[in-house]
């Protein structure tokens, strides 16, 4: 907690420095990771600032660079990132994939656009979980998300006949979002990657010895220890062997039936309720509006 | 650190971009669909995060939470569309700011006073779906007049 | 053996159940027979009361005890544990009643008063279409002050405190149909709302300094009041919390007792049924509040300042409910500020913190009940025969039309001058004695008070440092005396305007009232002569300070405490005859003045009501030799260019300011023109005249003033507190945008804020 | 893991989820509404008895997914007393069409996710039983009328419930990846653990995530936005049905989740957990001044009934030892249940009410209703003045209890000012908030008895909603006149949940926190002289 307000503290002092004596005196900070998280909290803001909807046209290139450059300064705050190449070189490529393809799914005028832009991040992320491990889960984001909720999103806005000529798509609602939600979105996200900071980020080894500890002194026996389901490795291969997803499946029946079957609840009701939605809205309703 | 850990801290990274972005997204756009896309795509930063959670403690754990997200997700948006067709056959658009009736008596409603006027009184383009079956015959009227959809 | 204690709980229990019973029955049932379960019980409660008082009076205090007090636990209505370690005191809830002289006493006022409001009642209210709820309510209301006295936990002290306070709003609001009157039910809870968030700090202050809300002590704890802590001379505390604990609790007993500021209830209160003025807002729950700080005396007197507080806000309130009652016509309007002038002489004499002073306080309150509610019945009489006017200048010389009404009504505003030997005069002079001593002894003579005071070290250091500040109190408390013998006079003179308004002078009847302007049924008749009676010879039950009412009252444990202390009264025994005859002699003259300016006189209302209206600047202006001398001086052009402008005002004001002055200037010029043989002759003396500038008129201005401040500012600053929230209220209101983004937005933001709030915080 | 024990401790919810199904399954076979209505009615009877039945057994036993202590057992009751008056209350007439069933169903659904959110032990558990309550309200919201106002109000609760659930799910993953841990036992521990070893940085982020989620809920500040404009374009039942049903799931998962995360001592937290509630009571009363809306003067007042019950978390965060604690959470569970009650109460009266053959929407339409309709009137001012906490009304010994709670609190912690005079500013505000909200409930009193109709029409109430509103009426007087059953039954629940859940987080040995047991649960002397 002190660790991380000194860093907030040192932000707001850069902060201040650099709109009290411009640029040159960042160069004073610049060794200091809040420099790099003033910066991007900055470019970010700006950029955001330019891509908001109704902001003039010809910025959008350079709200795009600038998002990039901020995103940049954020990812120096994260210990760099390491491992063979083609797993660096798929992770970077994916990342910027799906961020770049957000940032076209919010700013897009036309909002089919945005939806195919968000099955674009889709794959982004899929591919990102793939690298993780995650095969069964990397597969279902792209047949659930992507094949279904996108291909549906797509069927309603057609049916709904908006494309971008709608002045809802074109504009934001007045100056309010220009001045508070870029700061506010970028703010958000510079503290996060703070927070991942390599010195307030957990270990995950000591993290392990420290949960199994304060389970043992609890006297909760019965609970299972947290972090024994699967080896400990270096790379993805050995960290998630081929048998995994039978293990997840294992859990979700198991450990997990309760809310599996939860979740089953929750979709009937969905579904009962997108139904009822349906029947009770079209006909009798709009003829009573109509009346 | 190793560099498993390395990638699952920047995969969060990811994570918390998207979350942001989608966050920016909902509080700036007014369509109706492409806010609930935002917040699919928060929920899709918030999945990233999971599973980079979940590889990092070597559990399986994130990515059973990721698959009960995707459940959630999937019935918010059946839901969420039912509802957004429904509203759109009520009021004839997605326009979020449309639906500020309810508010406290006396506040005057949010309108738009820089609506571009060559914008607004355009003819809306029809989006055309390609028909099924045999090639049909190219009509060059359609040709001029199809949207960029 | 006998045990009173069995009997206690039918006190309030019977009028409980009365007032269920004639909640079921009386619509359907009782109708007009709803008055007899209401009266039954209250009479039981009545007799029941009178029993209790005697078996009260007939235990000496036991041994190595200080009073008699006995308290009984029904049932523990709620109960928290705190921690074994003594960090947290447990929180307990007993419904515990007690029974001492005090609370004897108060039992038998309330019940009696309710039981002849009842009778008067059945006449008054027999028309009415609600009439079972009148009783009901009624019922309801007897049992929650019966509670309110009886109760020995401050807890359970608040919960029929809120009681009471509802039925009040419900009885204020009995009328409903008149928009006034549910405004002032309304105004009357919510003033009493900032009154009892006083009262809720103070308990829980007290609570957490006592870790107990008692009165008595039990097995574990040593009550608030209890013998143990009296006795043992376990601490009070003093300095700032203790300061703060009474300070809330005057807050409370403000709010109650409708005191400055928070009197402006009272007033508007009248609006209820007349029987329900006599009961509620004369008689007994108004003095509730001015119970509370008899019950706390210990705690007071461990914080002198405090105790000076409750003097000043008593003494100011008296002067100042007393100066604008000069000025009303509603005859109900005169009794309300009566009353709470005599409420504010009642907490003038608290504030005293002497034995006899506090003592002199309750007597006032009791013998204040009976001439009170007898006037205020007796209003309800008039009003009854006028067909519910209560204008005064509609009505006059009623006496011929209403002789019981009439004598009993003189009855009552003689008692409530304070004319020998009526009630009123015993317990003002017991007062003015009080406050008189207060005046006069130093307290650095008092060394032996740090034997018994418990804040000991506090005390001491008053001690070294004495002469200053006891000299100060002395001269506030002087000019407090002086105040008291103003407010009596006062208090004599509005009184019997308001008399010899009503009764005597030509005779006047509204159309209102129609033929049957007559004489009340012997129901409502009754009751007036009963409490005739009472104001007549009650007031000798305390004639005697070493006897009698006060000497009873003093065997309450919280009380004795107090009579450890020098007996200050005995010093001074020769300066209370010359009291006693300064306050009959100022009473008697304000009579007389009355007697002088109206009897008989019904024009001079009208003249008066000229003046009220500002009438007399002009008339001042019009002196016929003074005509055109503001014209002279060029001022006409000066005032037409002025109102040219727009600020015609500005010249108006200076115009008299300048008539007034130049006026002043030449008043040798029109004293010569007046004091001329025939005219003086012919303008029997000018004295009217002369009085009416010279010693009416600023009086009256005095008073309507106050009266303006008291509406617009008091009252003001009352709805201020009312309407700051009201004003936030607009800011949360604003917000309230009804578009979905900005809702995520206030989301965010806010979350981001508490986010940078904790994070600063947590660095500091 | 999952063995069936488990199954029977979840028999209520499952009777409920397959009762819904059923009945919802029945409803598009011409099934008549009033037969859906006794069928939905049985299926709670039946939860009812069977949380009586087996339920009582399970004590203080968790596994991964489910608690079966006390505490979930307390609110588990409250919910389905909730649910029993939701069930009978509704209006017949409020709504003709064919989707009774749905709506019926969906309630249950509700509900069911409620009781699912009191035993959640796992945080996979708790995400989704949140959003079993919340997806029926979505549906349920647009089922109420036909009208714009209705469909607005579904939407604004869609949109922004969707986001801040985005919110506290990024909470949990944050808390996962601090803790490692989806157990909710043992993430507790780990948490503990883990602010000790100083890996604190993004610790307050997750707290504050996790608690938009249940803020939204709740309808705290910042997070309250939504509720008047909602309100406004509900139903009654429906309005009845978010002021009541998430405020149950937000307080369960305020109170679990921070007895499981070992209240720390840390002022910071306090602080921010202290300011919450004083902006939101404050906030919420103070909206309420002016509203001439009905439904939207409830709404503010219901944000200012969320500010009082954070009032009782902030106590138990602040709270150093088990008494703390204790009253706390047990102070916030007897200030939900009477709230629930004269809430629900409140709203079925509202809706089984017709005047002119419309639901009251004004309050100006209330005018002279106690001429009508007495005992309707009655209860409302029994709701009114219980909300207001006037003293002997069930609402006065909720309000009391927290505020002695925090006055307790202050004591206990001399040794940290801060903390001690943040409680105190909570009481003291907490009073001052109790003297304005006085003024707005005494109007609708006022207007019940006081004021001449506006409206010639005759007001006409359904028999079956004014029975329950009165019923509710009288178990607030109930309540009010013997409290203590309610109370120590909460502190029993608190004393034997969060104690230990507290002990464990923050690694007290067992004995210091057996002690603690006994001497919480020890009888006062003024009782047991009665006993």
């Amino acid at each position: 907690m002190s660790e991380f307000s000194t860093f907030a503290v040192t932000s707001l002092l850069a902060a201040t420095d650099f709109f009290a004596n411009g640029w040159a005196s960042l160069l004073a900070w610049k060794d200091q990771p809040a420099m790099w998280a003033v910066l991007g909290t900055m470019f970010l803001i700006s950029g955001l600032w330019a891509l908001q909807p109704g902001a003039r046209g010809g910025w959008r290139v350079l709200g795009v660079l600038a998002c990039l450059a901020g995103l940049g300064f954020c990812v120096r705050l994260l210990p760099e990132l390491s491992g063979t190449i083609p797993v660096v070189v798929t992770f970077r490529l994916m990342a910027s994939l799906a961020l770049v393809s957000g940032l076209a799914t919010v700013t897009a005028k036309n909002p089919v656009y945005s939806a195919m832009w968000f099955a674009v991040t889709l794959m982004g992320t899929a591919m990102m979980m793939l690298l993780l491990g995650g095969q069964f889960v990397a597969v279902a984001t792209v047949a659930v998300y992507a094949g279904a909720i996108v291909v549906t999103f797509l069927f309603v806005l057609m049916l709904a006949q908006s494309s971008g000529r709608d002045p809802c798509d074109r504009l934001t609602w007045g100056k309010v979002p220009a001045w508070w939600a870029a700061p506010a979105a970028a703010l958000l996200f510079v503290m996060i990657c703070a927070g991942l900071h390599q010195e307030s980020f957990p270990n995950r080894q000591e993290g392990a010895e420290v949960v199994s500890s304060g389970l043992i002194e609890s006297g909760a026996d019965h609970v299972q220890s947290a972090a024994a389901s699967l080896p400990v490795a270096n790379s993805v291969a050995q960290r998630f062997p081929e048998s995994h997803v039978a293990q997840l499946g294992g859990q979700l029946f198991s450990r997990y039936l309760i809310p599996v079957q939860v979740v089953a609840t929750l979709l009937l009701a969905a579904l009962v309720g997108a139904v009822a939605i349906a029947s009770y809205g079209t006909a009798s309703g709009i003829e009573e509006q109509l009346s | 650190m190793n560099d498993f850990d390395s990638l699952c801290q920047h995969t969060m990274l990811v994570g918390a971009g998207l979350f942001a972005l989608g966050m920016f997204g909902f509080l700036v756009r007014r369509n109706l669909i492409v806010m609930f896309l935002c917040v699919e795509m928060m929920l899709q930063g918030v999945s990233l995060t999971w599973i980079a959670a979940g590889a990092y403690h070597n559990q399986l754990d994130g990515q059973v939470m990721v698959i009960l997200i995707i459940a959630v997700a999937a019935c918010e948006a059946g839901l969420g569309l039912a509802l957004v067709m429904m509203l759109y056959s009520r009021q004839g658009n997605l326009d979020i700011l449309s639906w500020q009736s309810n508010r406290e008596e006396g506040r005057a409603s949010f309108v738009d006073h820089d609506i571009p006027e060559s914008e607004s009184t355009s003819d809306p383009v029809w989006p055309t779906l390609t028909p099924a079956g045999v090639a049909p015959e190219i009509n060059q009227e359609d040709q001029l007049h199809r949207s960029h959809v | 053996m006998f045990e009173p204690l069995n009997l206690l709980i039918l006190v309030p229990g019977l009028p409980l159940f009365a007032a269920i019973v004639t909640a079921v029955l009386g619509p359907r049932l009782l109708r007009h027979r709803s008055h007899w379960p209401a009266l039954l019980a209250i009479g039981g409660s009545f007799l029941i009361s009178c029993l209790l008082l005697q078996q009260v009076s007939q235990r000496l205090p036991a041994e190595g005890a200080v009073g008699v007090e006995e308290w009984t636990t029904f049932y523990t209505w709620l109960a928290v544990p705190g921690d074994g370690n003594g960090n947290t005191a447990s929180f307990l809830m007993d419904v515990t009643l007690r029974l001492d002289p005090l609370t004897s006493i108060m039992l038998v006022m309330v019940t009696f008063i309710a039981f002849l409001v009842v009778l008067f009642s059945i006449g008054y209210m027999h028309d009415d279409p609600g009439y079972w709820r009148f009783f009901a309510y009624v019922s309801l209301f007897v049992f929650s002050m019966a509670m309110l006295v009886t109760a020995s936990n401050y807890l359970l002290l608040f919960v029929f405190w809120e009681a009471v306070g509802v039925c009040s709003y419900l009885l204020i609001g009995f009328w409903y149909k008149k928009p006034s009157a549910a405004a002032a039910g309304m105004k009357a809870f919510l003033v009493n709302r900032v009154g009892d968030f006083g009262l809720t700090l103070a308990i829980l202050l007290m609570w957490l300094n006592y870790g107990t809300l008692n009165f008595h002590d039990t097995d574990a704890v040593a009550g608030i009041l209890g013998q143990q802590r009296l006795t043992d001379q376990l601490p009070y505390l003093g300095g700032g919390i203790g300061l703060a604990i009474c300070l809330l609790l005057l807050l409370g007993a403000c709010g109650k007792s409708a005191q400055f500021p928070l009197h402006v209830w009272l007033p508007d209160a009248m609006e209820g049924p007349t029987p329900v003025s006599a009961l509620i807002h004369a008689a007994t729950m108004v003095t509730a509040g001015v119970y509370l700080v008899t019950r706390s005396s210990p705690l007071f007197f461990a914080v002198p300042s405090a105790q000076l507080t409750v003097s000043l806000v008593g003494g100011g309130t008296a002067l100042m409910a007393a100066l604008i009652a000069l000025t009303q016509n509603d005859l109900k309007r005169v009794l309300a500020y009566s009353t709470v002038s005599q409420l504010g002489y009642m907490f003038l004499s608290l504030g005293t913190g002497s034995l006899s002073g506090i003592i002199a306080g309750m007597f006032h309150l009791f013998t204040h009940a009976f001439f009170k509610a007898l006037l205020f019945l007796g209003s309800g009489s008039v009003m009854h025969a006028m067909g519910h006017v209560i204008d005064m200048r509609r009505f006059g010389g009623l006496r011929h039309v209403m002789p019981i009404t009439h004598a009993t009504f003189a009855v009552g505003c003689l008692a409530l001058s304070g004319i020998f030997p009526l009630a009123g005069f015993w317990s003002k002079d017991a007062i003015l004695v009080a406050v008189h001593d207060e005046g006069l002894v130093p307290h650095a003579e008092m060394t032996s008070e740090v034997a018994y005071r418990p804040d000991a070290t506090f005390d001491i250091a008053i001690g070294h440092a004495a002469s200053d500040t006891d000299n100060v109190r002395a001269t506030i408390f002087i000019w407090l005396y002086r105040t008291a013998l103003i407010t009596a006079f006062l208090t004599a003179f509005y009184t019997f305007r308001a008399f010899f308004l009503t009764f005597y002078g030509k005779m006047v009847i509204p159309e209102e009232a129609g033929h049957h302007a007559h004489e009340s049924p012997p129901s409502m008749a009754w009751p007036l002569l009963v409490l005739a009676v009472c104001s007549v010879v009650i007031g000798l039950v305390g004639a005697n300070a070493n006897s009698g009412l006060p000497a009873f009252l003093a065997k309450t444990p919280s009380l004795a405490v107090l009579a450890l202390g020098p007996d200050e009264a005995a010093g001074h025994a020769s300066s209370h005859t010359m009291i006693a005859v300064t306050s009959t002699a100022v009473a008697c003259s304000g009579i007389a003045l009355a007697a002088f300016l109206y009897l008989g006189r019904r024009d001079e209302v009208d003249l008066l009501g000229q003046f009220l209206q500002m009438k007399w600047l002009e008339q001042t202006a019009d002196l016929r030799w003074l005509d055109g001398i503001g014209y002279r001086l060029g001022l006409p052009a000066l005032v037409k260019v002025a109102e040219r402008c727009g600020c015609g005002w500005i010249t108006r004001f200076f115009g008299t300011v300048i008539t007034l002055v130049v006026s002043v200037l030449l008043s040798p010029l029109w004293l010569g023109y007046y004091i001329s043989p025939y005219r003086l002759s012919a303008g029997k003396f000018f004295i009217d005249e002369l009085y009416q500038w010279f010693v009416v008129l600023p009086i009256l201005k005095f008073s309507e003033f106050l009266y303006a401040v008291d509406r617009m500012l008091v009252d003001g600053m009352v709805n201020l507190t009312g309407r700051l929230p009201r004003d936030l209220g607009g800011i949360v209101r604003r917000s309230q945008t009804g578009v979905v983004p900005f809702y995520g937005l206030s989301l965010i933001l806010g979350t981001l804020v508490i986010y940078l709030f904790s994070v600063l915080f947590a660095r500091s | 893991m999952t063995d069936g024990a488990t199954i029977q401790r979840l028999i209520p919810e499952i009777i409920l989820v397959l009762g819904a199904s059923a009945i919802i399954l029945a409803s598009p076979f011409h099934a008549s509404a009033s037969v859906l209505r006794a069928a939905g009615r049985a299926v709670v009877l039946a939860a009812v008895l069977f949380l009586v039945g087996p339920g009582t057994q399970a004590v203080l036993q968790s596994d991964r997914i489910l608690f079966a202590d006390p505490l979930s057992m307390a609110l588990r009751w409250v919910t389905l007393i909730a649910a029993a008056i939701f069930v009978h209350g509704g209006s017949r007439t409020e709504r003709q069409d064919s989707l009774e069933g749905e709506r019926i169903g969906l309630t249950l659904f509700v509900f069911a996710g409620c009781m699912l959110v009191a035993a959640a032990a796992d945080l996979s558990l708790l995400f989704v039983a949140l959003e079993l309550v919340s997806i029926p309200t979505y549906t349920l919201l647009f089922l109420g009328r036909r009208d714009v106002g209705s469909s607005e109000s579904s939407i604004k609760y869609f949109l922004l419930s969707i986001f801040s659930s985005a919110f506290f799910l990024y909470g949990l993953a944050w808390v996962y990846l601090l803790t490692g841990t989806t157990s909710l036992v043992s993430s507790g521990s780990a948490a503990n653990s883990i602010l000790e070893h100083g890996w604190s940085g993004m610790w307050p982020w997750a707290v504050l995530f996790v608690f938009c989620g249940l803020g939204f809920k709740l309808a705290a500040f910042p997070l309250h936005f939504y509720a008047p404009d909602v309100y406004q374009g509900a139903t009654p039942m429906n309005a009845g049905l978010l002021a009541v049903a998430p405020k149950i799931v937000g307080v369960a998962g305020l109170l679990r989740l921070l007895a499981c995360w070992g209240p720390e001592f840390n002022p910071a937290m306090v602080a921010v957990f202290a300011v919450v509630p004083i902006i939101t009571m404050s906030v919420g009363n103070v909206g309420a001044l002016w509203q001439s809306h009905l439904r939207r003067l409830l709404a503010y007042s219901s944000i200012a009934h969320a500010g009082y019950l954070l009032i009782g978390v902030a106590v138990l965060v602040a709270g150093v030892g088990p008494t703390g604690w204790v009253d706390g959470a047990s102070s916030t569970l007897m200030y939900l249940a009477v709230y629930a009650i004269a809430s629900l109460g409140t709203f079925c009266a509202l809706a089984g009410l017709r005047i002119g053959g419309q639901v009251p929407e004004n309050l100006d339409e209330l005018a002279g209703l106690a001429r009508r309709e007495p005992w309707l009137a009655f209860a409302l001012s029994v709701f009114m003045f219980s909300m207001a906490g006037i003293p002997p009304l069930a609402g006065f010994w909720g309000k009391l209890g927290l505020f002695t709670g925090a006055v307790r609190v202050a004591q206990a912690v001399s040794s940290s000012p801060q903390v001690a005079n943040w409680m105190l500013a909570l009481a003291v505000v907490g009073v001052l908030n109790a003297a304005v909200a006085a003024a707005y409930y005494l109007r609708v009193v006022g207007t019940l008895w006081f004021r001449t109709p506006m409206i010639d029409d005759v007001p006409r109430s359904e028999p079956v909603p004014r029975q329950v509103a009165v019923l509710c009426a009288i178990l607030l007087l109930a309540i009010g006149v013997y409290p203590q059953a309610l109370i120590s039954g909460f502190r029993g629940a608190a004393v034997t949940s969060i104690v230990p859940a507290v002990s464990d987080a923050r690694g007290l040995p067992p004995a210091a926190r057996k002690l603690a047991e006994q001497s919480l649960v020890t009888r006062l002397p003024g009782l047991s002289a009665n006993d």
